[in-house]
């Protein structure tokens, strides 16, 4: 066991799979010899060779369908699209080849490409460096979509993510790199140090995909998170004084339709927190799916805290992000019907 | 800053259109077909700055003197090819008239442009993978894919090969070395590179062969692909298929006039071919000579074949609506079926006797190949178990599909 | 007042704007001289001209990056992308650049183009010719989207989509081009003939974006639907004997919640139907704004009835395509809790 | 088919690397930086066929005797060129100071690029439109664009002109003839072409120039701006910034190596320039070779301006991780600020005091133009209304957004 940042964790996860694994490899803008503009790749290239890990053009399509094509031949790329908000010039070859290849083949070609890509806001990036585009994936068939809270799950479920023969969206929340934050912008910087979830074995292990954590048992409300999203709500759960169930649900797409079901009959009140605008977001689905499933349990209505309807602000960063405060609120809410 | 410019020049907008449309005599004078740079062949190992010029002449073999680049097949490969490109072009001929009988959704055909596929097919290596388009049947058909199971998912019918999930014609068959077909076109030319990466990286020694329409080369992906391409020096061999016509539209909206699309090759660094797409011989010998490139470690090579789409673009296509309707007879480089013939009679390795007789001969396979394949079904008589609809999603289903299997209950 | 079907509603109301407005032009894949694979730029290019109407190289995101200039430059482009599937080499320029140039400009620059596209399914086009991607668009704040279900509506969303001075996506469900369709494949083809909405002015009008319309009155559930589940939705509450409610969307964004949540409140119950695929689709927005807004007014839980979770799958055209057996079925089902 | 290849060379996949990493010796001798076929300049207006040379030759002026480009600029225009180019430096060094004093988010640099973006906007018409990069503030600085309002943009201010909806730097002056930036790369090259292509349908006289970085000529966008643009020969000059990195990435991964950015005008059938693009009058010759055909319909030209980025990429970055410290310093095109100020000063036209002076005039404008800015506030300190967050999503808010604002109680 080592204490290791989001980073460190990813880093690790790649290491093993390179190791492990000869059919493997990194490829994506800066990921080589540099490391990556977080640093996520840093010393891959050195200890595995370039010709595991390397540079590519600026050309996120051509990322994707060399990666889709080196998975037809059998290999297991893992490429990297530098900000989420740069996988779109990538959309259709995700959508309509790597999504597509094995039902339209009939189990003849697929495409087991893992494609990280840090997402989300909080880093003052502005509209085109913090986007959280799940939701658009979450809509496509053939795809699976894993985001993971903590350095634990980020290294395990990446390394679930490789190895399955699928492919797989991975958002990395770029606010949790270097620490945990639960969504109030004045404080100091935390890091990972201390954190339970910073304990990482050094080698191989897997957190499958499609199970979703409880993270806080509670009997009043059931509160949605996955990404940075799960620290923010711990805090908002706090603040709001309600005894929440905080479910992390580490991958939208396969979804644990069971956990979160199960606890929403339990409790009766649900929030859906994310930070992606609300309209047409993820939450739209969890909220639909738990008022189909849950209904005749449910107390008041499903909720859902989430970025406001318009693009990512730069300076209005906080006025934007849902943060802790938000959350309570919404708590609150839910609460009245009691 | 400088004062507005006063021009005494008003902007106009240039919207090229083709020689003619229905009604006007056919043309192709705008194309060049000069041999050019072309009449000498270069050594495959030649470096890319010795090679520009080559996308702007035409190799030819058939009907050129002593050409450079004459590949000396033996008459029975030629015998073969022959054979084979015929196959196809009575396959499509009966697929289509299925279609016009309502046994299918959709066809496409690839009439005038069966060399293009077919070379390939018989040069390369069982183990290299063809990235096909959607006119490329004639390299199953060269593979020995079974025409019944071609048929089978034309009809979409209970042994459809795809399990109906796909549309007829975008087949998929791995140990064929053909690449799942999908609709988009241009989308799989990166994979190609892709694949041929992979097997750099694994030291093997197999190549990718990717196709594009000439239209189609106005993707963003074709870019790509070929910047891939050339950094990496993936063993690719790239070709374009340009047969005029993209639905309705002319090659002169896919890319200016007085260029060649061979000559895109020269952006990425690597060589361009520029190839009578009609001339077996010469589809043959680009081919081969890009292949022998990239086995070598040097790299892609794009390959721009000559042709013309004698046929409308698929069943839903009426090609007269925009394009006078002896269009076709005007191509200066014939019918590759035709030629390949006459070369072969011209050497007295075939006469129209046996052409004839290797038609009827090739008409009764495929006619009992439909007839097992009908069997089976045709369009809605017949079609797979639906409970295949829920599968290949993913690898394992997850239970999205399996509730909803069982709400539909199948 | 002239008898049309869809396509001659649309061409008539493309022909009103090149007439009125030397501003608006056309271009897309094979729409100038032939007219377009489905004939609905038929004669403009020969009344108007080649400037005005004419053929694009086969680059969606070139033909969407050239229609954002012209509009930055003054021009109300109008591009046509040949199926809705197509749009997805453009989903970047229609993301990244038309829907967020007013915003990151201060309303400096602005996109005023009209993407047209025929889509949805029912007419045995396999996966890439029969997909619904609406729910990607309505998640993309800047944009619009419209989807009208009559050739009425057709073309009075048309013109308004042309004069509105934000990117519209205006998709067309090639289902109903030349007649209405219930959902019901085995019979003969309708025409337009006879429809109501198929009595088309010749001349300007408009239908505003926004606005859905109340298709049939009902009491005792509410159906939302748009496009061409407007018509399988009449079949399947006839089908089914409730007396429901059909409000037809119009435009997915704006959104006309006024009207949506007025009859939910009203009926207490919901089946939402759409022809793409169910998870993360449009009906999750639906469901999840109603839940929310009417939740004291529900006496069941609202169903959506969608296209299943798999690729749009050739040969099972009719068993993906969400009939009105489907409807009807998820209507008794609102009504068990009477 | 074939049988299996049996090659005796297995395949290998080639990854590029530079010249030198750091603690290696910089080198650019991968780089031809021979004048070539740029040693005569053809007239505008020649046909595209006799062009193709001219991408791999270097188009020159400072330096080389009787240039055939020299543009004679006025001694007076040259001057005030220099001023510009030295106040866009003085103005970026003291903005990423302000970054380190965390009174902005975020900020990038041209230092070593300055006449890319100067020379074109002193040239160009008020009318023309420029479509830039991030690395173009020269444009706006050249064009009276006010200082203290890009200070407020950085800063994030409340008199911030985009009402702190954008990041720092990401201009947007239409009255200034400066497009809307994005974050994205490459995205609004097309748009160049579009805006050119509407300029022309209307029979107006005003041209667009199209930049983008040569590491983003990998991008799709970069493939269908050109093709558009050479299929309706859009009034566009479209320029490509080689400044020999992208981020940590060198243009040997944008490229193939052996060729120039500037050759693939020839895909295209457009012609393609390849410039010094630190020679302020070598910039500005090329630059108005490119207008004059333009504006004369003859549609676009592919400019390549080759120069270093000799700053890091942005504050985020640092350079010393991936090439050596002292590569600048090896750059053989040498530096624009002190190459146009040598060639004054040896015209006799300028002098290191005055130099001096002008420098000291310049910092005290940008000095004022930052205590303005200042007096608004800094980021954090002060900002736009948080309404501003709202509006501009569309022209008309919906009901989403006044419900949300309403929430939000602003
Ligand atoms: C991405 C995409 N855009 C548009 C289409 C519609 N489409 C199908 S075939 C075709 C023409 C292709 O022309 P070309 O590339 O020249 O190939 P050819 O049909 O001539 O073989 C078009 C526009 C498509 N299938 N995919
Ligand atoms: C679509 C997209 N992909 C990736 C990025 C991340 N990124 C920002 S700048 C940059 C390098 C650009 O290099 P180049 O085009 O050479 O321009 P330069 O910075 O050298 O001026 C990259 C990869 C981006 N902004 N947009
Ligand atoms: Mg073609
Ligand atoms: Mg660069």
């Amino acid at each position: 066991m080592a204490t290791m940042n989001m980073i460190q964790a990813i880093n690790s996860a790649l290491d093993v799979k390179l190791t492990d694994d000869p059919d493997t490899l990194i490829f994506g803008e800066d990921v080589g010899y540099f490391g990556g503009v977080f640093r996520v790749t840093d010393g891959l290239a050195k200890k595995h060779g370039l010709k595991r890990c390397f540079d590519t053009p600026i050309s996120e399509g051509g990322i994707i369908a060399t990666a889709i094509g080196m998975g037809a031949y059998g290999l297991r790329p893992i490429p990297e699209i530098q900000f989420a908000d740069y996988i779109l010039p990538a959309f259709d070859q995700l959508v309509s080849e790597a999504a597509r290849l094995r039902y339209r083949s009939g189990g003849d070609f697929w495409a087991p490409i893992t494609v990280r890509s840090p997402y989300g806001g909080g880093i003052f990036g502005g509209q085109t460096h913090s986007q959280s585009p799940e939701a658009i994936f979450a809509h496509i068939t053939g795809l699976k979509t894993v985001i993971p809270s903590t350095p634990y799950d980020a290294k395990g479920l990446l390394i679930a993510a490789i190895e399955d023969d699928d492919p797989v969206i991975f958002l990395e929340p770029k606010r949790l790199y270097n620490g945990p934050f639960d969504g109030r912008p004045g404080q100091a910087l935390k890091t990972w140090e201390g954190h339970p979830a910073a304990d990482v074995p050094e080698g191989h292990y897997t957190v499958p995909l499609g199970k979703a954590a409880v993270v806080r048992d509670g009997q009043e409300a059931t509160v949605l998170a996955y990404g940075t999203m799960v620290h923010v709500a711990l805090a908002g759960i706090a603040e709001s004084g309600v005894d929440a169930e905080l479910i992390d649900l580490r991958s939208i797409v396969p979804l644990d339709i069971e956990t979160i079901t199960a606890s929403v009959a339990k409790t009766g009140r649900c929030v859906i927190l994310h930070e992606a605008s609300r309209f047409g977001g993820f939450g739209g689905e969890l909220a639909a799916l738990l008022q189909e499933r849950c209904f005749w349990a449910l107390k008041s209505p499903i909720e859902r805290v989430a970025g406001w309807d318009t693009p990512y602000p730069h300076a209005f960063e906080w006025d934007y992000f849902p943060g802790p405060g938000r959350l309570a609120k919404a708590l609150a809410r839910v609460m009245e019907n009691a | 800053m400088a004062e507005p410019q006063t021009s005494s020049h008003r902007l106009e907008l240039h919207i090229p259109e083709p020689a003619a449309r229905p009604g006007g005599t056919a043309s192709f004078d705008h194309i060049s077909f000069a041999i050019g740079a072309a009449a000498r062949k270069p050594a495959p190992l030649a470096p890319e700055a010795e090679l520009r010029e080559l996308p702007f002449g035409l190799i030819r073999v058939m009907g050129t003197e002593n050409s450079a680049w004459d590949p000396q097949l033996p008459p029975e490969t030629m015998r073969q090819a022959l054979r084979i490109m015929l196959q196809t072009r009575l396959f499509e001929d009966r697929m289509f008239r299925a279609h016009r009988q309502g046994k299918t959704s959709f066809f496409m055909k690839s009439t005038g442009e069966e060399a293009i596929g077919i070379a390939p097919a018989m040069l390369l290596g069982a183990g290299d993978m063809c990235f096909p388009t959607y006119r490329m049947q004639g390299w199953l058909i060269a593979r020995g894919y079974p025409l019944e199971m071609m048929i089978n998912q034309i009809y979409s019918n209970a042994k459809d090969p795809l399990a109906g999930r796909q549309l007829p014609i975008l087949y998929s068959a791995r140990d064929y070395g053909f690449y799942s077909l999908s609709g988009n076109v241009g989308s799989r030319f990166g994979h190609a590179v892709g694949w041929a990466m992979a097997s750099a990286y694994k030291g093997d020694d197999k190549i990718a062969l990717g196709f594009i329409g000439e239209g189609s080369t106005a993707e963003g992906d074709f870019h790509e692909a070929l910047t891939f391409a050339g950094v990496y020096r993936a063993p690719a061999i790239l070709a374009i298929n340009n047969n005029q016509w993209a639905i309705s539209t002319f090659a002169g909206i896919a890319t200016a006039d007085g260029t060649t699309f061979a000559s895109k090759a020269i952006a990425y660094g690597i060589p361009g071919l520029r190839v009578d797409g009609n001339d077996f011989l010469a589809v043959w010998a680009a081919t081969q000579w890009a292949a022998e490139r990239a086995r070598a470690n040097l790299g892609a090579t794009l390959i721009e074949f000559l042709t013309y789409r004698a046929s409308g673009h698929s069943t839903s296509d009426d090609p007269t609506k925009y394009r006078p309707a002896d269009e076709a007879a005007h191509w200066p480089l014939g019918d590759p079926i035709e030629r390949l013939k006459a070369h072969l009679i011209q050497l007295g390795e075939w006469s129209e006797e046996r052409h004839a007789q290797a038609g009827a001969e090739l008409t009764e396979q495929l006619r009992s190949a439909q007839r097992a394949a009908e069997e089976v079904g045709t369009l809605g008589q017949s079609k797979p178990s639906v409970a295949e609809m829920f599968n290949c999603v993913f690898k394992e289903p997850d239970w999205r599909v399996i509730e909803q299997r069982r709400e539909l209950g199948v």
